[in-house]
C-alpha cells in the first residue's frame, strides 16, 4: 500500500529531491550549464515517473493528495511546459554576465507547487501548492532586478497575489467553520447561518482561483506582470500557472458538486462573459505582444471556464474533455509565440523585444518562423485548420448542451473582437518588410537558434495536426475523462 | 422554310464579319458586306411573303421553330418565328426600307473612321428588329425589343467623343428601359394568367377562356407602358428629340421608320388582349391623340431640322396609336408602313441637306435651297406632301383612313376626330414652316453649298419618294389579322371634306406666317415665352428633371458612403470607445488594482448572498 | 473555556481582515502595505483557529502554523523587493510603480 | 471520390507552387493552370460517366473523422454542386489569366493562396457533413483574406479585416445552429450526427426551428450578401487584387446562395415559409438599394460590387418565393452572375493595370484607343443589365416570372432594378469608354491572354444565354415546394 502511494507521487518526490540536489549543486559548482542540464534531467525524470503513476490511479495519498488521471494529465502538461521553460530560460539567460543558477531552483519550486496544487484534495494542500507556486513566481518575476520593469511587476504580483490568497484562505476558514471539513468533498451543512457562511467561503475561495486565472474583475494584474516579467517567466505564468489553476478549479468545482448551486453557476457564467468581453476589448489596439497575450489570456480563460457551467452529472465527461483539450491547445499556441519572443529577447537587455510591429514582413524574411506565428495566432483566434478551432468547437458543444445562450453570444462577440487584433498582427507579419538600415533587423535580434525554430515548428505541426485530426488526442482524453467522472462521483458520495 | 429561318440571321452574319474584321475592311468591301446581309434579308422576306400568300389565305400564319430556349415550368419558350400578314408588312418594311437606308448610309458615313463599326451596328439593329417582329413568343419579342434598344444606344452615341451624344444615347436607353420594364411586368402578369407566352396561344386562349377584366386591364396597361416607351409617346416621349444626336441615317432607320413603330406593332399584335380591356384601348387612343397634338405644337417651334422631323415622327405615331385605340387597326398599320416610307425619305433628304451645308442642322441657317439643290428639294417636298396627307400621296391614303374611322369610335369618336383633324392641320403648318424657311428665301449658310449627287444618296431617295407617293396602294391583307372589323357605318358626309381641307388650310396659314416675303428678309426664330416653351417640348424634360432625375441623383449621391456602412462603423467606433474606457481603467496603479480586487470580491459576495 | 459564539469569532476575523485590506488600499508606503498583508493573514489565522475549536479539531491550528510560515516567506520576498526599491528609487512610495499600464 | 480528388489535385498544385518558389516564378501560372485543368478533366470525366445520376444526390465518400461526435468526412454530388464546381474551375482559369501580368510579388505564395481558396470552395460545394461544410466554409476564407491583405490595393487591411470579421462572426452563428441541430438529432434518433442526409429526417418544433434557420440564414445572407449585411463587400471587392475580386464575386458569393438552397430551404421548410416575407423584403431592398448605390459610385470596382449586391438580391427573392420557376431562375442567375461579374472585375483589373486608377472620373474616351476592350466591356455590362440573349437575362426573367405569381408587388419593385441596372451599367460604360478622351491617354488594347479570357467568358454567357437548357435540363426534377415536402427529402 505504502509503495503504491510512493509510486503515485513519485514525480513530486523526485522534484523535491531535485530541488535539494540543486541547492547542493549550486554550493558545489556555480555553473549555469550544469544546473540547467540538471533541471532538465530532473523534469524529464519526473515526466517518466508518470508512467508507473499512470498504472495506479484513483488513489488517495494521505488526505491531502488524490491521484487520478485528470490530475496526472495536467501534471504531464505542466512538466512539459516547464521543460520548455527551462530550455528557453537557458537560452535567454545565457547571454547574461552573471550566473543565474538560483533561478532554476525557483523554477523547479514553482513546478513542484503547481504539481501539488493539481493533485491536492484538501484545503491545506491547495494552500501549500498555491503559495509555493506564487512565491516562487514572485521570485522569478523579480529575478532580473536590473531590468526596467522588474521591480514594479514583482511588487504588483506579490501584493495582489498575497491579497488574493488571503481572501482565499479566509474563504477556506469560513468553509471549514461551516462544515468542519477541509477536504474538497465537504458536505454543505443544513443549518441556515452555517450555510450562509459556507456560501460566503465558497465565493471567497473562488476569488482566489479567479485571480490566478486572471478572470474579470480580478484580471488587472495580468498585463503588467506579463509585461514586466522576463520572457521565460511570462511563459511560465501563461502556461504552468494557468494549467494548474484551471485543474484545481475544476476539481474544486466538480468534487464539491458546486455546479448544482444555481447562484454559483450564475456567478461563474457572469464572470466568463465579462472576461470574454473585457479581455478582448482590452487587447484591441495593444501593440505590446506580451500585454496583448495577457489580455487575450483573460478572454481565453473566460472561454475556458464555460466548461464548468454544466448542469448535470452527464455532461461532466464531455466538459472535462473539452476543457483539457482547450487549455492544451491554448498552451501550445501560446508556447509557439512565447518561444519566439524568448528567442528574440535577451536577459541583459533593459526590456524584452515585445512590440509586434517589429514583426513586419517576417514571413518573407523567415518564412518558417512567420508561418508558425501565423498559425499559432490563428489557433488562438479559433480558425479552422488549427487546433484552436476544434477547441472552440468543443466549447460551443458544451455551452450548447447546457444551453448557456448568454455565454454563447459573448463567445461569438468576443471572437469577433479578437479577430481584429489577431488579424492585425497576422497582416503585419504578411506585410512588406520595412526598408530599415539603421535598426537591426528583427531576425538578427536575440539568441534565436535553430532549436527554437525546430520546437516552434514541431508545436505548429501539432497545432495543425490536432486541427485536422483532433481524434488523435481527443479519443485518448475521452476515456480518461469518463474515469474522472466516476472518481468524482465516488468522491462526492464518500460522505 | 429556310428563307424564314435565315431571314434575321443574314444581317447578323454581316454584323459579325464587319465587327470582327472592322478596320481592316475597305469602304467598298464593308459596304458590300453590309448591303449583302440586308439585301438577302429583303429577298428572304419577299420569298416568305410570297409563300405566306400562297399557303395561307385563311389567315393562318407560318411558324418556324428553331430550338427550345428555356422552360418556364411546363411552358416551353421556343426560339421560334411566326409570320402572318402583320409580320409580313413589318419584315418587308424593315428589310426594304432598311436596305435603302443602308445604301444611303454607305455614302453618308463614307469618310468616318469607324465606318465598318457603324455598318455593323446598323446590321445588328436590323437583325434585332427582325427578331422582334418575327418572334413567335413574347420573350423572343422582348429579346428583339431590347436588342433594338441597345443598337439605338450604340448608334445615337456613335460619335461618342462628344459628351452630349453620349448623354442623349443614355437618355434614350434609360427612358425606353422604363417602358421595357413595364413590358416585362406585363409579360409576367400574362404568364401568371395564361401560363404561356406564345402570342398565338395567348390570342387563341382569349377565344375560349378570356382573361378576367382585372387581368386584362393590367396586362393591357403594362404592355402599353412598353409601347409608349419604345414609340416615344406620352409620357415617355422625351428621349426621341435628343436621339437626333445620332448620325442621320440612324434617325431615319431607327427613330423614324422601324424601331419607334415597335410599340404600334406590339399593340396591334396583342389586339386580342386589348379588346378585353376597353378602358385601356381608350387610353391608347387618348395617349396617341395627346401625343400627336403636343408633338405637333412642339414641332412648330423647332430650329433643328431633325428635331422638327423627330417631333413629327412622334406625332405620326400618335396617329397610329389613335387608330389602334379607336379600332382603325388596318389603317393604323398601313400608316405605319407609309410613314416608314415618307419619314425615311424626309430624314434621308434632311441628311443630304445636312451634308450639303456642312453638318449644319439649324433651319434658320439654310434657306433658298430649292434653287440650289432642286432634285433633293423636290424629293423632300414629296415627303412633306405625304406627311401632311396631301391628296394622292401614300400618307393621304393611310391617314385619311385613320381619321375616317375615328368618328365611329365607340367612346369619344367625334372628339378624337376633331383632335385628329386639328393635328393634321398643325402637321401641315409645321411642315410648311420647315419647307418655307429651308427652301425659300436667301441662302444663309456660312459655307458654300456642297451639292450631293452620289448615286447612293440619290437613288434611295428616289425609290423612297416613289414609295411615299404610291406606297399606300401596296396590298397588305391586314384584314386577315384583325378579326373584328369596325362597323362600316359612315358619319356625316362633310367629314371627309373637312379632313382633306384641314391640311391644305395649314399650308395657307404657314404661307402667311413663314413664307419669306422678300428675297432678303432674314428669317428669325421666335423669342416669345410661348415659343420658348414650345421649343423646349412643353417643359416635359425640365419637369422630369426636377421631379425624377434630380431627386434620384441627389438621393444616390447623398448616400454614397452607404448609411448601413455608417452603422457598421458606429459599432466599431463603439467598440473602440469601450476599449479606451477599459484601457484607462488599466492605470498601472497597484492600489487601484487592489481596490478592484476588493470591489470584485464584494460584488461576488453580494451576488451570492442576495 | 469561556463559550464564545462562533459567529463572533468569524465576525471579528472578517473585520480584522477588512482592516488589513483597507490598509493595503490606503497606505502608499510599501512597508505598511506588507504589514497590512500580515494583518490580513492573521485575521485568517484567527478564523481558522476559531473554526478548529468549533469542530474540536486540530486542523485549524495546523493551518495557522502553515499561515505563519507563509507570512514569513512573503515578508522575506517583500522586504527583498523593498530594498531593491529603496536602492533604485530612494523611496518606498508604491504609487511610483505605475510605469506599466494601458 | 471525385470532389476529394479535385481538392487533392488543387492542394497538391498549391504546394508545388509554394515550393517552386521565386526562382521559377514564370512557371507558376502554368502549374496553377495545369492543376485546374486536371481538376476540370476529372470533373468532365466523371460527368461523362454519370450524367444521369445528377438528378439525385449521390454520396461519394464517407470516412469517420471526429468519431466522438459522429463527424465524418463525407462528400456528395448532385447537379447543383456539379455546376457550381464547374463554374468555380472555369473562374479559376480566369483568375490565373488575370494574375499573369498583375502579380509581381511573392508569386509562389500568391498561387498557393489562390489554389487553396479554390480547394476550399470546392470543399464547400462537396461537403455532405455539416461540420465538414463549416470547416471548408472557414478554410476558404483564410487564403481569400490573405489575397486581399497582401496583394490588395491601398486600403487592403481594413477591407480584409472587415471581410473576415463579418463572415466569421456570422458563421459562428451558423456553427451554433449546426451544433444545436446535431444535438436535436441525438435527442430524436439517439446518435449524434452532422450528416446532411440524416438531418433531412429531423422534425424540429417551430420556434426553435425558426431560430436555427436564422442562424443559417444570417451566415448565408452575409456571404450572399443581402441588404443589411452587405457592407463588407464593396470594400473587399474594391481592395482585392483582380483575381481576388473575380473569385469573390464569381464564386464566393455563390456559396451563400448555395447554402440557402442546400440547407435553409430543405431543412427548415416551415420556418422558411414563416420567414419568407422578411427574406423577400430583404431581397427586394438589396436589389433596389444595390442598384441605387451602384449608380452613386465613382470607383469602377465599387460600382460592380454594389451591382453584385443588387443581383444577389434576386437570388434571395427567388428562393423565398418557393416557385419552381424562380428556383431555376436563381440557379441560372448564379452561373450568369458568376461569369459576368467575374468578367467585369477582370476588365477593371485590366483598366487598372493600364491607367493605375479605378476612378471613373479619371477615365473617358478610351474607346478610341481600345475598341475591342470597349466592346467587351459593353457586352459584359449588357449582360449585367439583363440583355436578352445573354445568360443573365434568362435568370432574371425566370426569377421574376416565378416570383410574380406569388408576390406581384415585390416583383414590381424588384423589376425597377432592370431600369437601375441600365442606369449604372451605361454610366459605367460611358464614363470609362465614351466621352472626351483624356489628354495623351493611349492604352493598349486587349492582349492575347486577356482576349482569350474575355472571349471565354463572353462565349459562355452567350452560348448559355441562347441555350440555357444545357444548364437547366439537369434541374428538371429539383425544386423545393413547401406543399410537397416529400419531393425534397433526399433529392436536393
Amino acid at each position: 500500500m505504502i509503495v503504491e502511494q510512493f509510486i503515485a507521487i513519485a514525480p513530486q518526490l523526485l522534484l523535491s529531491l531535485a530541488i535539494v540536489m540543486q541547492l547542493l549543486l549550486i554550493a558545489f559548482k556555480r555553473s549555469q550549464h550544469s544546473i540547467a542540464f540538471f533541471t532538465v534531467s530532473a523534469i524529464l525524470l519526473a515526466l517518466f515517473a508518470h508512467y508507473p503513476a499512470m498504472t495506479n490511479v484513483n488513489l488517495a495519498v494521505t488526505p491531502l493528495l488524490y491521484v487520478d488521471v485528470f490530475s496526472l494529465t495536467i501534471n504531464v502538461l505542466i512538466l512539459s511546459c516547464s521543460l520548455v521553460a527551462v530550455w528557453v530560460s537557458y537560452g535567454y539567460l545565457r547571454s547574461a554576465v552573471e550566473c543565474h543558477d538560483e533561478y532554476y531552483v525557483l523554477l523547479l519550486l514553482a513546478v513542484l507547487g503547481a504539481n501539488i496544487l493539481v493533485l491536492s484534495n484538501h484545503f491545506a494542500a491547495i494552500f501549500l501548492g498555491f503559495e509555493l507556486l506564487s512565491l516562487s513566481l514572485v521570485g522569478m518575476i523579480g529575478y532580473l532586478h536590473l531590468r526596467e520593469h522588474t521591480l514594479e511587476a514583482g511588487f504588483k504580483y506579490l501584493i495582489l497575489s498575497a491579497t488574493a490568497s488571503s481572501i482565499m484562505l479566509l474563504g477556506m476558514a469560513f468553509v471549514y467553520g461551516a462544515t468542519g471539513d477541509m477536504s474538497l468533498a465537504y458536505q454543505v451543512p443544513q443549518q441556515q447561518d452555517l450555510q450562509l457562511l459556507g456560501q460566503a467561503g465558497l465565493v471567497l475561495i473562488m476569488v482566489g482561483f479567479c485571480f490566478k486565472l486572471s478572470l474579470v474583475p480580478f484580471h488587472t494584474w495580468t498585463p503588467d506582470v506579463y509585461q514586466g516579467a522576463p520572457m521565460p517567466v511570462t511563459l511560465m505564468l501563461a502556461t504552468v500557472s494557468k494549467a494548474a489553476m484551471f485543474a484545481i478549479f475544476v476539481k474544486f468545482w466538480l468534487v464539491s458538486a458546486i455546479f448544482n448551486q444555481d447562484s454559483m453557476q450564475f456567478l461563474l457564467v457572469c464572470i466568463a462573459i465579462a472576461s470574454m468581453l473585457v479581455g478582448n476589448l482590452l487587447a484591441l489596439t495593444q501593440q505590446n505582444i506580451k500585454r496583448l497575450l495577457a489580455y487575450s489570456s483573460i478572454a481565453h480563460m473566460g472561454y475556458l471556464i464555460i466548461v464548468l457551467a454544466i448542469q448535470s452529472q452527464q455532461s461532466v465527461a464531455w466538459a472535462l474533455k473539452s476543457g483539457v483539450f482547450y487549455i492544451l491547445v491554448y498552451i501550445i499556441a501560446t508556447l509557439v509565440i512565447m518561444i519566439y519572443l524568448s528567442g528574440r529577447s535577451k536577459a541583459h537587455a533593459i526590456t524584452d523585444n515585445d512590440d509586434w510591429r517589429g514583426w513586419q514582413g517576417l514571413i518573407w524574411q523567415r518564412p518558417l518562423q512567420g508561418s508558425c506565428l501565423i498559425l499559432a495566432l490563428l489557433s488562438l483566434a479559433g480558425i479552422p485548420l488549427t487546433a484552436g478551432f476544434i477547441g472552440k468547437f468543443y466549447l460551443f458543444t458544451v455551452a450548447i448542451e447546457n444551453q448557456l445562450w448568454g455565454a454563447i453570444s459573448a463567445l461569438i462577440i468576443g471572437s469577433g473582437i479578437a479577430l481584429y487584433y489577431y488579424l492585425s498582427i497576422i497582416f503585419c507579419i504578411l506585410a512588406k518588410p520595412l526598408e530599415t538600415t539603421s535598426q537591426t533587423p528583427i531576425d538578427k535580434v536575440g539568441n534565436f537558434t535553430v532549436s527554437h525554430a525546430t520546437v516552434m515548428g514541431m508545436l505548429t505541426v501539432i497545432i495543425v495536426a490536432l486541427g485536422l485530426f483532433p481524434d488523435i488526442l481527443a479519443s485518448q482524453l475521452i476515456f480518461q475523462s469518463e474515469q474522472v467522472t466516476i472518481i468524482f462521483n465516488e468522491a462526492s458520495q464518500r460522505f | 422554310m429556310t428563307a424564314l429561318t435565315l431571314l434575321p440571321f443574314f444581317p447578323l452574319f454581316s454584323f459579325l464579319v464587319l465587327i470582327v474584321l472592322s478596320k481592316r475592311l475597305s469602304w467598298h468591301i464593308a459596304t458590300a458586306v453590309a448591303l449583302t446581309g440586308i439585301g438577302l434579308s429583303f429577298i428572304a422576306s419577299i420569298v416568305v411573303i410570297q409563300s405566306l400568300n400562297v399557303s395561307a389565305s385563311s389567315g393562318e400564319g407560318l411558324t418556324q421553330s428553331l430550338w427550345t430556349w428555356f422552360m418556364l415550368g411546363e411552358h416551353e419558350v421556343r426560339f421560334a418565328f411566326y409570320v402572318d400578314q402583320l409580320t409580313a408588312v413589318m419584315i418587308a418594311v424593315v428589310s426594304g426600307v432598311g436596305f435603302l437606308i443602308h445604301g444611303f448610309a454607305a455614302a453618308y458615313m463614307r469618310d468616318d473612321e469607324n465606318y465598318s463599326r457603324f455598318m455593323a451596328y446598323m446590321n445588328l439593329f436590323i437583325c434585332a428588329m427582325l427578331l422582334l417582329v418575327l418572334a413567335e413568343n413574347l420573350v423572343l419579342l422582348y429579346l428583339g425589343w431590347e436588342g433594338v434598344g441597345l443598337c439605338s444606344f450604340l448608334l445615337i452615341g456613335f460619335w461618342y467623343k462628344d459628351p452630349d451624344n453620349a448623354i442623349a444615347a443614355r437618355k434614350a436607353f434609360i427612358v425606353t428601359r422604363i417602358g421595357d420594364t413595364l413590358l416585362a411586368l406585363g409579360l409576367f402578369y400574362l404568364f401568371m394568367e395564361t401560363n404561356t407566352l406564345n402570342i398565338q396561344e395567348i390570342l387563341a386562349q382569349q377565344q375560349t377562356s378570356p382573361l378576367s377584366d382585372e387581368a386584362a386591364w393590367w396586362i393591357a396597361l403594362l404592355l402599353l407602358g412598353g409601347a409608349v416607351g419604345k414609340s416615344a409617346q406620352l409620357p415617355l416621349h422625351t428621349w426621341l428629340p435628343d436621339a437626333m444626336a445620332g448620325p442621320t441615317p440612324v434617325s431615319a432607320l431607327i427613330h423614324a421608320a422601324t424601331m419607334v413603330t415597335a410599340g404600334v406593332y406590339l399593340i396591334a399584335r396583342m389586339q386580342g388582349v386589348y379588346l378585353l380591356a376597353p378602358e385601356i384601348l381608350n387610353l391608347v387612343a387618348w395617349v396617341g391623340c395627346l401625343t400627336l397634338l403636343i408633338a405637333g405644337i412642339a414641332a412648330l417651334a423647332q430650329e433643328d431640322i431633325k428635331r422638327v422631323l423627330a417631333y413629327s415622327t412622334m406625332s405620326q405615331i400618335g396617329y397610329m396609336m389613335l387608330g389602334l385605340g379607336a379600332g382603325a387597326n388596318v389603317a393604323a398599320v398601313t400608316h405605319l408602313m407609309t410613314h416608314a416610307f415618307f419619314k425615311a425619305l424626309l430624314f434621308l433628304g434632311a441628311g443630304a441637306i445636312i451634308l450639303a451645308v456642312h453638318h449644319q442642322q439649324n433651319i434658320f441657317k439654310m434657306g433658298g435651297l430649292l434653287k440650289r439643290m432642286p432634285l433633293i428639294s423636290i424629293l423632300f417636298l414629296i415627303g412633306i406632301a405625304a406627311l401632311i396627307a396631301f391628296p394622292g400621296t401614300s400618307g393621304f391614303v393611310s391617314k385619311e383612313a385613320i381619321i375616317a374611322e375615328l368618328w365611329q369610335s365607340k367612346t369619344a369618336g367625334p372628339v378624337f376626330w376633331w383632335l385628329a383633324v386639328v393635328g393634321a392641320f398643325i402637321t401641315s403648318v409645321y411642315s410648311f414652316r420647315l419647307v418655307f424657311i429651308t427652301f425659300f428665301g436667301p441662302y444663309r449658310a456660312e459655307h458654300e453649298l456642297l451639292p450631293q449627287r452620289h448615286g447612293l444618296i440619290v437613288l434611295p431617295l428616289v425609290i423612297l419618294a416613289l414609295l411615299a407617293l404610291g406606297g399606300g396602294y401596296i396590298p397588305t391583307h391586314l384584314e386577315q389579322v384583325f378579326s373584328a372589323p369596325v362597323a362600316s357605318q359612315h358619319g356625316p358626309a362633310w367629314l371627309h371634306t373637312v379632313a382633306i381641307i384641314a391640311p391644305l388650310l395649314g399650308i395657307g396659314v404657314a404661307y402667311l406666317l413663314y413664307f419669306p416675303k422678300t428675297e432678303s428678309s432674314p428669317a428669325v426664330p421666335g423669342t416669345s415665352s410661348v415659343y420658348r416653351f414650345s421649343h423646349n417640348g412643353l417643359g416635359f424634360d425640365s419637369t422630369y428633371n426636377a421631379l425624377v432625375v434630380k431627386p434620384f441623383v441627389w438621393l444616390a449621391n447623398i448616400n454614397r458612403k452607404d448609411v448601413i456602412d455608417l452603422l457598421v462603423q458606429l459599432i466599431s467606433w463603439n467598440t473602440f470607445t469601450w476599449h479606451s474606457a477599459m484601457k484607462a481603467a488599466q492605470s498601472g496603479r497597484l492600489r487601484w488594482y487592489a481596490a478592484t480586487l476588493g470591489l470584485g470580491t464584494a460584488l461576488l459576495l453580494l451576488g451570492v448572498i442576495l | 473555556m469561556i463559550d464564545i459564539a462562533i459567529t463572533h469569532v468569524f465576525l471579528i476575523s472578517a473585520l480584522l481582515f477588512c482592516v488589513g485590506f483597507i490598509g493595503v488600499l490606503a497606505r502608499r508606503n510599501t512597508l505598511f502595505m506588507l504589514m497590512s498583508l500580515e494583518v490580513m493573514l492573521n485575521a485568517v489565522g484567527l478564523a481558522f483557529v476559531g473554526a478548529g475549536s468549533l469542530w474540536q479539531q486540530a486542523d485549524g491550528q495546523i493551518m495557522f502554523i502553515l499561515i505563519l510560515t507563509l507570512a514569513a516567506a512573503e515578508v522575506a520576498i517583500g522586504l527583498a523587493l523593498l530594498i531593491r526599491m529603496q536602492h533604485q528609487r530612494h523611496n518606498v512610495d508604491v504609487d511610483g510603480l505605475s510605469k506599466l499600464r494601458g | 471520390m471525385i470532389f476529394t480528388n479535385i481538392i487533392a489535385v488543387l492542394m497538391v498544385s498549391a504546394f508545388i507552387a509554394l515550393l517552386v518558389g521565386k526562382r521559377f516564378a514564370r512557371t507558376l501560372p502554368y502549374i496553377a493552370a495545369i492543376g485546374v485543368l486536371i481538376s476540370f478533366a476529372l470533373l468532365a470525366h466523371f460527368a461523362s460517366n454519370h450524367h444521369d445520376l445528377f438528378h439525385q444526390a449521390m454520396p461519394l465518400v464517407s470516412v469517420p473523422w471526429i468519431s466522438s461526435l459522429g463527424i465524418e468526412y463525407a462528400t456528395f454530388i448532385d447537379s447543383l454542386s456539379f455546376i457550381l464546381v464547374a463554374l468555380t474551375l472555369i473562374l479559376a482559369l480566369v483568375c490565373i489569366l488575370v494574375s499573369v501580368s498583375e502579380i509581381s510579388q511573392y508569386q509562389n505564395f500568391y498561387y498557393f493562396n489562390l489554389l487553396a481558396a479554390l480547394a476550399g470552395i470546392v470543399g464547400v460545394f462537396a461537403a455532405a457533413d455539416l461540420f465538414l461544410f463549416f470547416f471548408f466554409w472557414e478554410v476558404m476564407l483564410l487564403p481569400m483574406t490573405a489575397l486581399i491583405a497582401i496583394w490588395g490595393h491601398e486600403n487592403r487591411r481594413y477591407a480584409a479585416i472587415k471581410f473576415f470579421i463579418f463572415t466569421q462572426v456570422s458563421s459562428l452563428l451558423m456553427l451554433v445552429a449546426i451544433i444545436v441541430m446535431a444535438f436535436i438529432y441525438q435527442q430524436q434518433f439517439g446518435d449524434i450526427s452532422f450528416n446532411y442526409f440524416d438531418w433531412q429526417q429531423l422534425n424540429i418544433a417551430m420556434p426553435l426551428q425558426y431560430w436555427l434557420m436564422l442562424g443559417f440564414f444570417v451566415a448565408f445572407a452575409v456571404k450572399l450578401p443581402s441588404f443589411p449585411f452587405h457592407t463588407w463587400l464593396p470594400d473587399a471587392h474594391t481592395q482585392a487584387p483582380t483575381a481576388g475580386s473575380v473569385l469573390l464575386a464569381g464564386v464566393l458569393l455563390k456559396t451563400g446562395a448555395y447554402g440557402l438552397m442546400r440547407f435553409v430551404l430543405p431543412l427548415f421548410e416551415q420556418a422558411a415559409t414563416h420567414f419568407a416575407p422578411v427574406a423577400i423584403a430583404l431581397g427586394v431592398i438589396s436589389i433596389v438599394y444595390g442598384a441605387v448605390m451602384a449608380f452613386a459610385q465613382t470607383d469602377f470596382k465599387r460600382l460592380v460590387a454594389y451591382s453584385s449586391i443588387s443581383h444577389m438580391g434576386f437570388i434571395t427573392l427567388a428562393l423565398f418565393s418557393f416557385s419552381p420557376i424562380a428556383y431555376h431562375g436563381a440557379i441560372v442567375t448564379l452561373v450568369a452572375h458568376g461569369l459576368s461579374s467575374a468578367a467585369l472585375f477582370a476588365m477593371a483589373g485590366m483598366l487598372y493595370q493600364r491607367l493605375h486608377t479605378r476612378d471613373l472620373k479619371k477615365m473617358g474616351g478610351l474607346f478610341a484607343s481600345a475598341p475591342r476592350m470597349g466592346g467587351m466591356l459593353l457586352a459584359f455590362v449588357a449582360g449585367a443589365f439583363g440583355m436578352p440573349g445573354l445568360l443573365n437575362f434568362v435568370g432574371e426573367f425566370m426569377t421574376l416570372t416565378g416570383t410574380f405569381t406569388h408576390h406581384p408587388i415585390a416583383t414590381a419593385f424588384a423589376a425597377t432594378a432592370m431600369i437601375g441596372s441600365a442606369i449604372y451599367g451605361m454610366y459605367l460604360f460611358q464614363q470609362s469608354f465614351q466621352g472626351k478622351p483624356q489628354e495623351n491617354v493611349k492604352i493598349p488594347d486587349l492582349r492575347a491572354h486577356e482576349w482569350l479570357l474575355c472571349s471565354l467568358l463572353f462565349g459562355l454567357l452567350l452560348y448559355l444565354g441562347l441555350f440555357p437548357q444545357a444548364l437547366l435540363m439537369h434541374f428538371d426534377s429539383i425544386y423545393p415546394s413547401v406543399a410537397d415536402a416529400q419531393l425534397i427529402g433526399g433529392k436536393l
